[in-house]
């Protein structure tokens, strides 16, 4: 009983406040990354630099007037929101913060199949929140949203078929040890599907460059245009939550997840006063930063460049990448 | 959609059945029945979008005719 | 049962009840002054004379449709990718045949037009 | 526990299942045939199918019913059918074919009684050893089976999936 439920209800509260906290932290850092980037400040009021600024947004929020237009479909416009949060916050499960049991909620074999399904589940809350609506705008957002997920999911699962070959595993840890027992991580031997994981998370997220579906300073708002209050901050955890899901998987399948550099230097065994799950935020806290950098670096893209990048460019360099993962594993 | 239900009504089978007799074929089939299943939903609404752009309407009563 | 998958369930029970338990701490507090021209869709402040679910571009339905193709194709690749130890070359033969089927309809539906969005 | 669960996930699954056919709104009926194709996938996991239970997921809840989803949204249908009753429906004939199979499933569970000495697949019996040891490597093992003993399947499935692609393809086209 305690086993079974007790500590993995712990692990849980913990886990899901971690990356709330986390969401309302990145906002901020977003924000002053942002500012710093184009010359100027960022959130100063509220507290020293404006930290504060994480613990008010959450509270503006909640009180916030929450509308429901006149024609929308009351019970799938509130089912929606849920519909993209729960997902991208289950998805957390099973992405272990370190070797012992103490660090992960649940050890599954097929670990990276879950996280890919899980993530896939997320694509309802886009659709059925511009449908509920029943607004224009929304509706075409959200379709164009879901096109563009649905298109670079093809290629992102491609690529981490050749991860899996060259692990031999669908287990989250069982792909972290297959990075210790080659000595390198798999950002070296699959240099080519880390930097289109990476892209196609960006993708997928909907953030700059491929932030078309909410292009603020274009479109109103995107498939949440008629959301407001607590259902949109759902929207917009849900969204924060993937992006930190994206920096976790790559720096789990890419960058050795808990383990310190160069894990089989014995010269570098100083750096394991570091704990690995510090090791692992640090990474994924550097994976987050890129994705902010990005977002104040560049520009946007056209839809229809977007879809041709997905669909004519990167699942042709998936399927080769595939190929010459399978002949390297025969050959070598 | 319903025909969905009834390949999923057999996949529950066969996967309850091959839970039974400790033997991996019935989930052997079991994929091979969903990319079936996806392969007919593909083309069946295919014909569905089809129709639709000749008659505007989606009634099945009202396909009547084998071609058009 | 799987007992690995008991926590797993658990986290779904326990992000569903964050969910709602959110929207209904909010509903108690926030401030609910509705009028007609609020609850009105957003349309630029004009009025709205045609519902919004109308008819849309069909490309829609090809992108869907070729997604859940690839998708399957896909599926198939994730048990073979893991035994790949096991079979050796037989395996990569097997799937240079499975993949040589794909790129085949993949480069049909290229040239067909179907991956275009103008 | 192992039977409440069954029995819980059962009821779930056929409610749902009523509730598909039964919704108004196609979209609804589309949302209500997501949640019960999670709750399968579910019931799959307590069957120790674990890779088939993701792939439920993968592939149906998160693939072919959001192709539904768009069909249904893009042939927009303004207002529900109304029920009526036509002619060339046939009930009455319907409802005895149903019967006969229900009878004949009847029969079968009747006459076999569940002979549990199956002989196992081909390939199952000569597993690498280190698929064989564990029972919990649940994709491999079903990878084994699928690539050795059922390749020519496999294969065929993927031509079948072509010729699928094909076909919606200019189904889909004539005026894109």
């Amino acid at each position: 009983m305690l086993d079974t439920f007790v500590i993995p209800l712990l692990q849980i509260a913990v886990l899901v406040n971690a990356v709330l906290v986390a969401v309302t932290f990145l906002v901020l850092m977003e924000r002053k990354v942002m500012g710093w980037a184009q010359a100027r400040l960022g959130p100063m009021r509220v507290g020293p630099y404006g930290i504060l600024q994480a613990i008010v947004d959450p509270i503006k929020l909640i009180l916030k007037e929450d509308i429901t237009p006149a024609k929308a479909d009351k019970w799938v416009f509130t089912l929606a929101p849920i519909m993209s949060l729960v997902p991208a916050l289950v998805v957390f499960s099973v992405i272990p913060f370190g070797p012992d049991p103490l660090y992960y909620v649940a050890d599954i074999n097929v670990g990276l199949l879950f996280i890919i399904s899980v993530t896939s589940i997320g694509v309802y809350g886009i659709i059925l929140g511009g449908w509920s609506s029943n607004s224009k705008y929304p509706l075409l957002a959200s379709l164009r949203a879901s096109a563009q997920l649905i298109s670079y999911e093809i290629a992102v699962v491609m690529t981490l078929v050749s991860v899996v070959l060259t692990a031999g595993t669908l287990n989250m840890i069982g792909i972290v040890e297959a990075q210790r027992e080659a000595g390198l991580w798999f950002a070296f031997i699959q240099p080519v599907a880390c930097v289109l994981v990476f892209i196609g998370g960006l993708a997928e997220t909907n953030r700059l460059p491929f932030d078309l579906p909410e292009a603020e300073t274009e479109l109103t708002g995107g498939f949440h245009t008629e959301y407001s209050g607590m259902r949109w901050a759902l929207f917009f955890l849900a969204e924060y939550a993937n992006i930190i899901v994206i920096s976790a998987i790559v720096a789990l399948m890419f960058f050795g997840g808990w383990m310190r550099p160069f894990p089989n230097v014995e010269a570098l065994s100083f750096l394991d006063l570091v704990p690995p799950w510090v090791w692992y935020c640090g990474k994924i806290f550097f994976f987050l930063y890129i994705f902010v950098w990005i977002r104040a670096t560049f520009p946007r893209y056209r839809y229809d460049q977007l879809m041709a990048l997905g669909w004519k460019v990167f699942i042709p360099i998936a399927i080769g990448n595939l190929v010459l993962t399978g002949i390297a594993k025969v050959v070598l | 959609m319903s025909i969905e239900l009834i390949l999923n009504a057999v996949n529950i089978n066969l996967v309850a059945l091959s839970d039974q007799l400790q033997n991996l074929v019935g989930q052997v089939f079991v994929v091979f029945i969903i990319a079936v299943a996806a392969a007919e939903a593909a083309v069946g609404l295919g014909i569905i979008i089809a129709f639709y752009r000749n008659k505007e309407t989606v009634n099945i009563d009202e396909m009547s005719l084998m071609r058009w | 049962m799987l007992d690995a998958y008991i926590p797993i369930f658990l986290f779904i029970l326990v992000a569903l009840g964050f969910a709602i338990f959110t929207l209904i701490v909010a509903g108690l507090v926030h401030p609910s002054r509705y009028s007609k021209v609020k609850l009105e869709p957003y349309e630029c402040g004009i009025e709205p004379d045609t519902d919004a679910r109308d008819r849309y571009s069909v490309r829609y339905y090809l992108v869907a449709m070729l997604f859940v193709i690839f998708d399957v194709e896909t599926v198939f690749m994730f048990p073979w990718a893991v035994i790949m130890d096991e079979l050796a070359l037989f395996g990569l033969i097997e799937m240079l045949v499975f993949l040589f089927i794909l790129v085949v309809g993949y480069v049909y539906a290229w040239r067909k037009g179907a991956l275009e969005w103008t | 526990m192992d039977a409440f669960v069954f029995y819980l996930l059962a009821t779930l699954i056929l409610g749902l299942g009523i509730m598909v056919i039964t919704a108004r709104n196609a979209v609804h009926s589309v949302l209500f045939l997501v949640l019960n194709f999670l709750l399968v996938a579910i019931l799959y996991v307590t069957l120790s199918a674990q890779f088939v239970a993701v792939i439920q997921v993968l592939v149906y809840a998160g693939g072919i019913v959001v192709l539904y989803l768009f069909v249904v949204m893009l042939v927009s249908l303004k207002k529900a059918p109304e029920l009526r009753s036509d002619s060339r429906r046939v009930g009455r004939t319907g409802l005895l074919l149903a019967g006969v199979v229900l009878a004949e499933l009847i029969a079968i569970v009747w006459f076999t009684s569940a002979s549990s000495g199956a002989p196992p697949a081909q390939a199952a019996a000569d597993f690498p050893p280190r698929l064989a040891s564990d029972a919990m490597l649940n994709t491999e093992r079903l990878g084994w089976v699928l690539y050795t003993e059922y390749l020519i399947p496999f294969e065929v499935a993927s031509m079948l999936l072509l010729v699928a692609m094909i076909g919606a393809i200019v189904l889909a086209k004539k005026n894109l």
